[in-house]
């Protein structure tokens, strides 16, 4: 009876979420379009340059400008911008003279697979290891934990990733180089998902998806890295919060192993946080690794809004900037959902 | 007067200090800093933080004594480019002949404005975001976390690009951006705080007395929310740092000749090989100090914020 | 390591906007135009002064100079296998004056425009004739018939893309329609750009294939080139350039480009618009300082106008940093103890490099210099609204004549804060007086060895006074691995050709 | 002094709504002491924290000293009620020392010579002014709800509403606190009303108290009829049971 | 009363802390047999620290030592962890103050039983399933198998430390500490699970630790009481004498109490002796 009662709960709790995340998103959107926008209007570069060059005669440069619609008073090219924004109509690119929207959706998979391989390290290593820090506290693997972490916070990221490159690159030759994939492999498969991994894995090429691997290794474990030294400190702060509640205790009192205790009773409370902190670090690798991506030439969307915007590519700025603040409210939603899956006490 | 007499009773002015019963509203305020001191101090981690932080500041005051060269104008740009380090130039020197020493040694101004201009701009917006929409709640509360969260979701290195790219580069202009994109997270930790604050007793009793909001908000709130503040900002210097090091990577931060730390590595990573002392010099400054920032956060954290340190 | 067919280069190629040669104009696109395209005639890479067809079998110039007739080599084809025609050409040129995109100045400088192109453009049988409104000085004309703008395209092919009357221009813009050595088979943009052997070809590339990949940093440039990951580095500092030299896996090639680098004094500050004051700022630049160190091997000093191997150029330095001499001018001017003055600046790694020591070298004569670092279409913004007071950068040539340059540093119609055109000049809010009248007659000239001196004269009257000062001219270098050969660096940025590069 | 008639209290609205207190009247004389007795959640804080100010009056009406109050609650109410909190360790301020928390309500009523009134109140709860400038940290359980009743009496109010103000106290500091306050109401002529789960507290503060359940009154009785033992409900007979300790079937409890 | 199952001698609780050593147990002896054994005394004398140093659960900067600390024979302070922990849960349990805490919050009731049984019985789960309905069943549970599914956070107080007595005495233990089991508890409430305690104490014969501040309370539940102060016991005696308790720290403990049916004023206070502490 109750369980029935728990699933229309679910329910009409799904129901109510998703109303309330449709309006968090347009909202927020809204606000990330406008403030885009305005930013895109008041930055002192000259969109129609980007697209005639520096030596156009005045007419085309006049023709473009009408063409770009800046003619129009302000109030009304955003009423435009938002418009077609709505219906996924980010305009094209002037850099690449595509469709904004194919544009992202050629470098999306590039930073996608990047961060979440990096997150995938980050969790992996990252919260075992802050479990391990928060249950030995003041151990010499807590010391190692809160070190990981300092560093990890305190080191350009930009410099660790060249050093990377030329000690396991250069030198000693354990990975492939910038870029994510050799050129004698680019042509041996079809793009399909656009993330390398796996597209090379689906149609079977191997030596290229070895290749994708060794190429991936090193920029994942950098983004991994910051990543972990992140979660890692995170976990064992709250671990040794979960550590010292008393149901631990009662788990301990029913005689069950310190194991146990720790990975399934206190590890399983603490996560319910955690989610949230595994979320936004994710978030922040995909929207934060500009430098990771200019320094191995990978081709993603970070370097590609980066450099949108140096080149006063509004619409490809704004294109990108909702995606991935779209991104990020989804992430935001689907920690949300995971915290009301992991802790029963939210599931009214 | 001599020291003497202190000397012999170390305990004396321990004791003063540590006083149950201070005679003044000064021994009690220095009796709890001073506690916060000998448990922050128990820390030696924590007070090498606080050590490199004062040392950036002694460098930053002293720096005309300090550098041997100026960090501007270079020497012989035939004889005296990319020189490594030696007694003469401890750091080496740069691209245009500069002393790399004389540079870092300047470069710690350019780092302790970065630093304390973003933490007097965003602390203040963060605070008072985040303790308004947690006090009043309501509409306020929605309106305010949700331009917070529009903040929030902007990529933030983009958000500080497109401000810098507004305003003009430049380092004051850089510090407003990453101020500008940095406060959101201090505003829901304040607004976090102050919803846990909010319906205590002791804010229950003071509205009973007939206290005003403003007063409330500014004289028992905001208080209780500086702390953990504090110590997450804090731990964000070093973030900080890093993202003016970053703009000034990408050429938006501080305007050469200006030395910068960020746009040092910048120029640096063109040398990154051959002459690694060019990026490195400034590189390990940044980390020093962004470690001793970290350092001293974390001991803060376990002296004013024994929630966290638990 | 590279496939022995494939030559890879690694190069920042993110400035490419469109792969149309009627839209053309930037560097690295213009480089794989100038691999994928024919044009009508083409000069040679050693001597500029030889021009000589390459669609064209030959051309005659009617007596009152104002026509040219083109005869196309029969048996020609395009990539896709269609021929090569007089149609093919004749559209080609009229679609670059129709389209109207920023090359088409090129040839709109002869009176073509959008109204008259299909009555002055024509083809007949295997003629194309091409009527001018002026009789223009055939050098000129023939310079101008060897840029990006003027390459043949393959009618049929785009015709069959067209859309809307836009004469397939949408397409175009990412595809390919050519005749040259190469084909273009794929671009991403800011990642690669592939070229593959066109079989057309009358001369088959030693090459399948050439690869472009956009490398931002130089110091990956330089690790992948040492690994063997890509077989050249374009982008490389001069320190990585000297580090590299002692590898004996590398070689490093270089050739002088047409690029210009200069300061632009803007005239309305009232400063820099005492003659003395633009003279003693010449004297302030450490130009063999700064070409042996921070612009090794991608500059020399170079102060006239003109580039070294154009027609006119004069190739001697007169000013070398004299502070003694400056600070006598700056006295004669009344600023005895200098003044300050602004100058915005690209933040590239050279032009900052360059920006600072010019910085320090002001500096002992008073003049205290003050960088405003932008990135480039910002300072350019503010450039082309006259609002600096000193602007760093670098002028290419659009084409091989010497009334490109002409025409902007030494020419200015309107200096009215509204003029349409913005040549260099006007840019810097400079009225060059006599000049402009000088350097329209200049065009005119039939006789090439009157026209030089016509072009001498200019530039030294630009040097003696003109608010530009011209420090170096660019070289470009490429680092290439020991194996690679045949690779041409031509004398402008459409000229580099991997036609003949080959592997061993 | 004070009169409630018809109180009633909802918090929230459709599936979280809670009726905490559904029509509860009762009249308390000046310098009288009235106690509220029931089981946790049975709507006796909400009681005080209506009158107050804090908790919204959603039906029926309160008055103080003849007068019905009006939301907000204007100076001059402070000035004539005021609470006491049941946890001391929540209701100081932990970054205030004992002279700032003490000298707050006398800045915002704009009174003057602070220094003379926090040191006589001080005295007035017992404690010496050598806890003038502690911290909370720095004072006992019952050293702070010592000083939360100097706070709250250093307006001079008329009505003292108690929240519990000693279930979070040791049985011996209790004491000390229930002798305080029974020597300030004679002293002073004060109001009580007294909120508490233990019935032996309240008799021991109260002439009369009311008995609550589940936000509703049970019913409205005097001390000196619980000593002996009547009730006329049931569920007031229980408490009275489980206050006398635990009984085993058939065995008396030991004390009485 | 034959072989006392738990015998402490001169048990001490240390903490190291960085402003020095604080004892909060000191030299605490006592005998356990079958029977009910109360412990009171005001917060902070050490009552729950002697509980949980038996358990072996005391928390990290904490240090035990003891003369003697045996149960059943077994030497608690050298027996291995593994051995410990066969005794936790298996024949040593606890209560402790408050299901709201103690209760692991995302883990329904039934979990947190079958996972108690069966950390100590080989039990196939169905057979796990049954034992704790069976469980939530002698402790009065109106509906076991709803509660079963049920998160701690929806089940009254009541409710949820009758879930926790359910899950400590799955495994029959032989004897049970209760740490102030029904302070977060109504009064009401709190003798109804009063009764269920003392029924089950009474039915399995287990031993009792009852530890609680309210002298009342204890003396009227328990045989035997342990009064602690400053971390050791000032006095040692049968609930039933305890009006005549001669130590005058137990003796100002019940008189400043208010009480019911006299009314004394103003109430006796407590003195404190500082030699108590010694
Ligand atoms: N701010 C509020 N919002 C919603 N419900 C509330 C609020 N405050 C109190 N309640 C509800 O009102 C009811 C009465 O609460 P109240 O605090 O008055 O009880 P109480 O008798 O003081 O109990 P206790 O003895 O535990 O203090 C409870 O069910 C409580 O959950
Ligand atoms: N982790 C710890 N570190 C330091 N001291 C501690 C620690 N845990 C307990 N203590 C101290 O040990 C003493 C005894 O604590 P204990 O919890 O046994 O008291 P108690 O009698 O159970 O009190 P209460 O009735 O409040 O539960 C206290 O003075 C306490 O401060
Ligand atoms: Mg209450
Ligand atoms: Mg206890």
């Amino acid at each position: 009876m109750i369980r029935g009662g728990g699933h229309a709960g679910a329910l009409r709790f799904l129901l109510t979420k998703t109303v309330k995340f449709i309006l968090v998103l347009a909202t927020t959107l809204l606000g990330l379009i406008a403030v885009t926008f305005f930013i895109g209007r008041v930055v002192p570069i000259d969109p129609v340059l980007a697209i005639v060059g520096d030596r156009a005669p005045p007419h085309v440069y006049e023709r473009a400008r009408q063409e770009l619609g800046l003619d129009r008073p302000l109030a009304e090219q955003f009423v435009i911008y938002v418009k077609k924004a709505v219906t996924g109509d980010f305009g094209n690119s002037v850099l690449t003279t595509n469709p904004v929207m194919t544009d992202i959706m050629n470098t999306f998979p590039a930073t996608l697979e990047l961060a979440t391989l990096g997150t995938l390290i980050g969790v992996f290593v990252g919260v075992p290891l802050g479990v391990l820090a928060a249950v030995r506290r003041g151990s010499w693997i807590d010391q190692l934990v809160r070190l990981l972490g300092l560093v990890g916070y305190s080191v350009p990221i930009f410099w660790l990733g060249l050093m990377g490159l030329l000690l396991f690159y250069a030198k000693l030759g354990w990975v492939e180089g910038p870029g994510r994939l050799d050129v004698t492999y680019s042509y041996l498969y079809t793009p399909v998902t656009g993330v390398v991994l796996i597209d090379t894995l689906m149609q079977g090429q191997m030596d290229a998806f070895w290749n994708a691997v060794s190429h991936v290794a090193l920029p994942a474990c950098l983004l991994g890295y910051f990543s972990l030294a992140y979660i890692s400190r995170m976990t064992r702060s709250f671990m040794l919060n979960e550590l010292a509640q008393e149901y631990v205790i009662a788990a301990r009192v029913k005689g069950l192993s310190e194991i146990r205790v720790i990975w399934r009773h206190a590890l399983r409370n603490a996560a319910v946080p955690l989610v949230t902190v595994i979320a936004l670090s994710y978030a922040n690798l995909l929207e934060g690794s500009v430098l990771t991506e200019t320094v191995f030439a990978w081709p993603g969307l970070g370097q590609y809004i980066t450099n949108s915007l140096q080149n006063a590519d509004m619409n490809a700025v704004l294109g990108g900037t909702l995606i991935i603040g779209t991104v990020f409210v989804l992430l935001n939603l689907l920690s949300d959902l995971l915290y009301h899956l992991l802790d029963p006490r939210t599931r009214r | 007067m001599t020291g003497a007499p202190l000397v012999q009773q170390p305990s004396g002015a321990r004791a003063w200090l540590l006083s149950p019963e201070p005679a003044s509203r000064w021994q009690a305020r220095l009796g709890r800093f001073y506690l916060g001191w000998r448990a922050f101090s128990k820390n030696p981690l924590a007070v090498l933080g606080l050590g490199v932080v004062l040392l950036l500041i002694l460098v930053a005051i002293f720096a005309d004594l300090i550098a041997p060269y100026s960090p501007i104008i270079g020497g012989n740009l035939r004889t005296e480019r990319l020189l490594p380090p030696s007694a003469a130039h401890w750091f080496g020197t740069d691209d245009l002949a500069r002393d790399i020493f004389s540079r870092v040694v300047y470069g710690s101004r350019t780092t302790l404005w970065v630093v304390m201009l973003v933490a007097i701009i965003a602390t203040p917006i963060g605070l008072a975001m985040g303790t308004v929409a947690g006090y009043l709640g309501g509409w306020v509360d929605t309106v305010l976390m949700r331009i917070t969260d529009i903040f929030l979701a902007f990529p933030r290195l983009i958000l500080a690009l497109a401000f810098v790219a507004a305003l003009g580069p430049g380092i004051d202009n850089a510090i407003i951006a990453i101020a500008i994109t940095s406060w959101p997270p201090y505003a829901r930790i304040a607004r976090a705080e102050t919803l846990t604050i909010r319906n205590s007793d002791f804010i229950a009793a003071v509205k009973l007395q007939g206290a005003s909001t403003p007063r409330i908000i500014l004289g028992h709130v905001v208080p209780l929310c500086l702390s953990s503040l504090i110590v997450r900002v804090t731990l964000d210097m070093a973030g900080i740092i890093l993202t003016a090091a970053g703009l000034g990577f990408l050429g938006l931060g501080a305007q050469p000749p200006m030395p910068e730390w960020g746009a040092m590595v910048a120029t640096g990573r063109n040398y990154l090989i051959d002459q690694w002392w060019v990026a490195a010099m400034p590189g390990a400054a940044i980390f020093v100090v962004s470690l001793g920032f970290n350092l001293l956060g974390d001991g803060l954290r376990d002296v004013l914020d024994p929630k966290a340190a638990k | 390591a590279t496939p022995p067919d494939t030559l890879v280069q690694a190069w920042t190629i993110d400035d490419i906007i469109s792969l149309d040669p009627a839209e053309i104009f930037e560097f690295t696109a213009s480089e794989i135009a100038g691999n994928t395209y024919e044009r009508l005639i083409n000069y040679d890479y050693k001597d500029v002064s030889k021009i000589y067809g390459e669609v064209a079998e030959s051309w005659t110039v009617s007596p009152d100079g104002k026509t040219f007739t083109f005869k196309i080599r029969p048996n020609k084809k395009f990539a896709s296998g269609n021929p090569l025609t007089a149609e093919d050409v004749a559209f080609s040129l009229q679609r670059a004056v129709l389209l109207d995109k920023s090359p088409a100045f090129i040839l709109g400088q002869f009176g073509l425009t959008k109204d008259n192109v299909k009555d002055k453009i024509k083809a007949s049988g295997n003629d194309v004739t091409v009527e001018l409104d002026k009789a223009y000085a055939p050098t000129f004309v023939l310079y101008c018939m060897t840029s990006t703008v003027a390459s043949v395209v393959d009618k049929k092919l785009v015709m069959q893309n067209e859309k809307d009357g836009d004469l397939g221009y949408g397409w175009l813009k990412t595809h390919y329609a050519g005749s040259g050595p190469f084909s273009i088979r794929d671009w991403k943009a800011n990642e690669v750009v592939v070229l593959e052997r066109n079989p057309h070809f009358e001369k088959k590339t030693p090459l399948a294939r050439v690869i472009y990949r956009h490398i931002k940093e130089t110091a990956t440039q330089r690790l992948l080139l040492e690994k063997g990951d890509v077989d050249v580095a374009r982008n490389l500092n001069p320190e990585e350039l000297k580090a590299l030299s002692t590898n004996t896996d590398i070689k490093v090639a270089s050739g002088p480009k047409g690029g210009v680098w200069y300061l632009g004094l803007n005239q309305k500050n009232p400063n820099l618009a005492k003659p003395e004051v633009r003279q003693a700022l010449k004297y302030l630049v450490d130009y063999s300082a700064i070409a042996d160190t921070i612009m090794k091997n991608q500059a020399e000093v170079h102060q006239a106008f003109l580039p070294k191997g154009f027609l006119g150029a004069i190739n001697e330095n007169q000013y070398k940093l004299d502070v003694a001499k400056a600070k006598e001018l700056l006295a004669k001017a009344g600023l005895k103890d200098g003044f300050t003055v602004t100058m915005d600046t690209r933040s590239t790694a050279d032009t900052t490099g360059m920006a600072q020591a010019i910085q320090q070298t002001f500096a002992q004569a008073g003049v205290k210099l003050e960088i405003i670092p932008g990135d480039g279409k910002q300072t350019l913004t503010k450039y082309r609204a006259r609002q600096h007071d000193i602007y760093i950068g670098r002028w290419g040539p659009d084409y091989q004549d010497p009334n490109t340059n002409a025409d902007t540093f030494a020419a200015n119609d309107d200096n009215s804060d509204g003029a349409k055109a913005k040549p260099l000049a006007w840019r810097n809010a400079w009225d060059p007086g006599p000049l402009t009248t000088q350097t329209r007659a200049a065009v005119l000239e039939k006789d090439a060895e009157k026209r030089a001196a016509m072009y001498k004269d200019l530039q030294q009257a630009v040097l003696d006074n003109g608010p530009f000062v011209i420090m170096l001219q660019e070289i470009e270098v490429m680092a290439s691995r020991k194996n690679v050969d045949g690779i041409v660096i031509g004398p402008s940025f459409d000229t580099n050709s991997v036609a003949q590069a080959k592997k061993n | 002094m004070l009169d409630i008639q018809n109180l009633s209290v909802v918090f929230g609205t459709g599936r979280l709504r809670v009726d905490a207190v559904k029509d509860v009247s009762f009249h308390v004389e000046p310098g009288a002491s009235f106690g509220l007795v029931g089981e946790s959640g049975s709507g006796k804080s909400t009681v005080l924290r209506a009158v107050c100010g804090l908790a919204p009056i959603s039906g029926g009406r309160v008055m103080v000293n003849g007068q019905a109050v009006k939301s907000p609650r204007d100076k001059s109410f402070y000035r004539t009620a005021q609470m006491v909190f049941q946890d001391p360790y929540a209701s100081l301020h932990p970054r205030h020392t004992v002279d700032r928390t003490l000298s707050e309500p006398l800045a915002i009523h704009g009174e003057k010579n602070a220094e003379a009134r926090i040191l006589e109140a001080l005295r007035e709860v017992g404690l010496g002014p050598s806890f003038r400038f502690r911290y909370p940290h720095q004072l006992s359980g019952g050293q702070r709800q010592r000083i939360a009743i100097a706070r709250a009496l250093i307006l001079r109010p008329k009505i003292l509403l108690l929240d519990e103000p000693t279930s979070a106290l040791d049985a011996s500091v209790q004491a000390e606190v229930l002798n305080l306050l029974d020597e300030l109401r004679v002293r002073l002529g004060l109001t009580y009303v007294l909120v508490s789960h233990d019935l032996a507290v309240v008799a021991h503060l109260c002439d009369r108290l009311l008995v609550m359940r589940q936000g509703e009154a049970v019913e409205e009785t005097t001390a000196a009829a619980l000593r002996s033992g009547q009730a006329a409900n049931e569920y007031t007979r229980a408490l009275i049971q489980a206050s006398q300790g635990f009984a085993r079937d058939g065995v008396e409890p030991v004390l009485v | 009363m034959t072989k006392p199952l738990l015998e402490v001698e001169d048990l001490r609780v240390r903490f190291h802390l960085r402003t020095g050593i604080v004892e909060a147990v000191r030299g605490v002896s006592f005998q356990l047999g079958h029977e009910r054994l109360g412990i009171v005394g005001e917060s902070g004398s050490g009552k729950s620290q002697t509980g949980r140093a038996i358990l072996g659960l005391t928390p990290p900067p904490g240090e035990v030592v003891a003369k003697r600390l045996t149960f059943d024979g077994i030497d608690l302070l050298t027996a291995s962890k593994r051995t410990l922990r066969t005794l936790r849960g298996g024949r040593i349990s606890m209560v402790m103050q408050d299901p709201k805490y103690s209760l692991n919050p995302v883990m329904t009731i039934g979990e947190q039983i079958i996972e108690a049984y069966q950390a100590h019985r080989k039990a196939s789960r169905g057979e796990a399933r049954d034992k704790t309905l069976a469980m939530l069943e002698a402790v009065k549970m109106r509906d076991p198998s709803r509660v079963f599914s049920l998160y701690p956070h929806e089940v009254s107080g009541g409710m949820g430390q009758r879930a926790m007595i359910a899950m400590m005495l799955v495994t029959d233990p032989d004897m049970l500490i209760a740490d102030e089991p029904t302070s977060a508890l109504d009064v009401t409430v709190q003798m109804e699970v009063l009764r269920i305690l003392d029924e089950l104490v009474a039915e399995r014969g287990m031993g009792l630790i009852f530890i609680s501040h309210d002298l009342k309370l204890v003396s009227s539940f328990c045989d035997r009481v342990l009064v602690m102060y400053a971390g050791h016991v000032v006095e040692e005696l049968e609930a039933r004498h305890l009006r005549e308790a001669k130590h005058p720290y137990t003796q100002g403990l019940m008189n400043c109490l208010p009480k019911l049916k006299d009314d004394i004023r103003p109430l006796p206070t407590l003195n404190r002796d500082p030699a108590w502490a010694l």
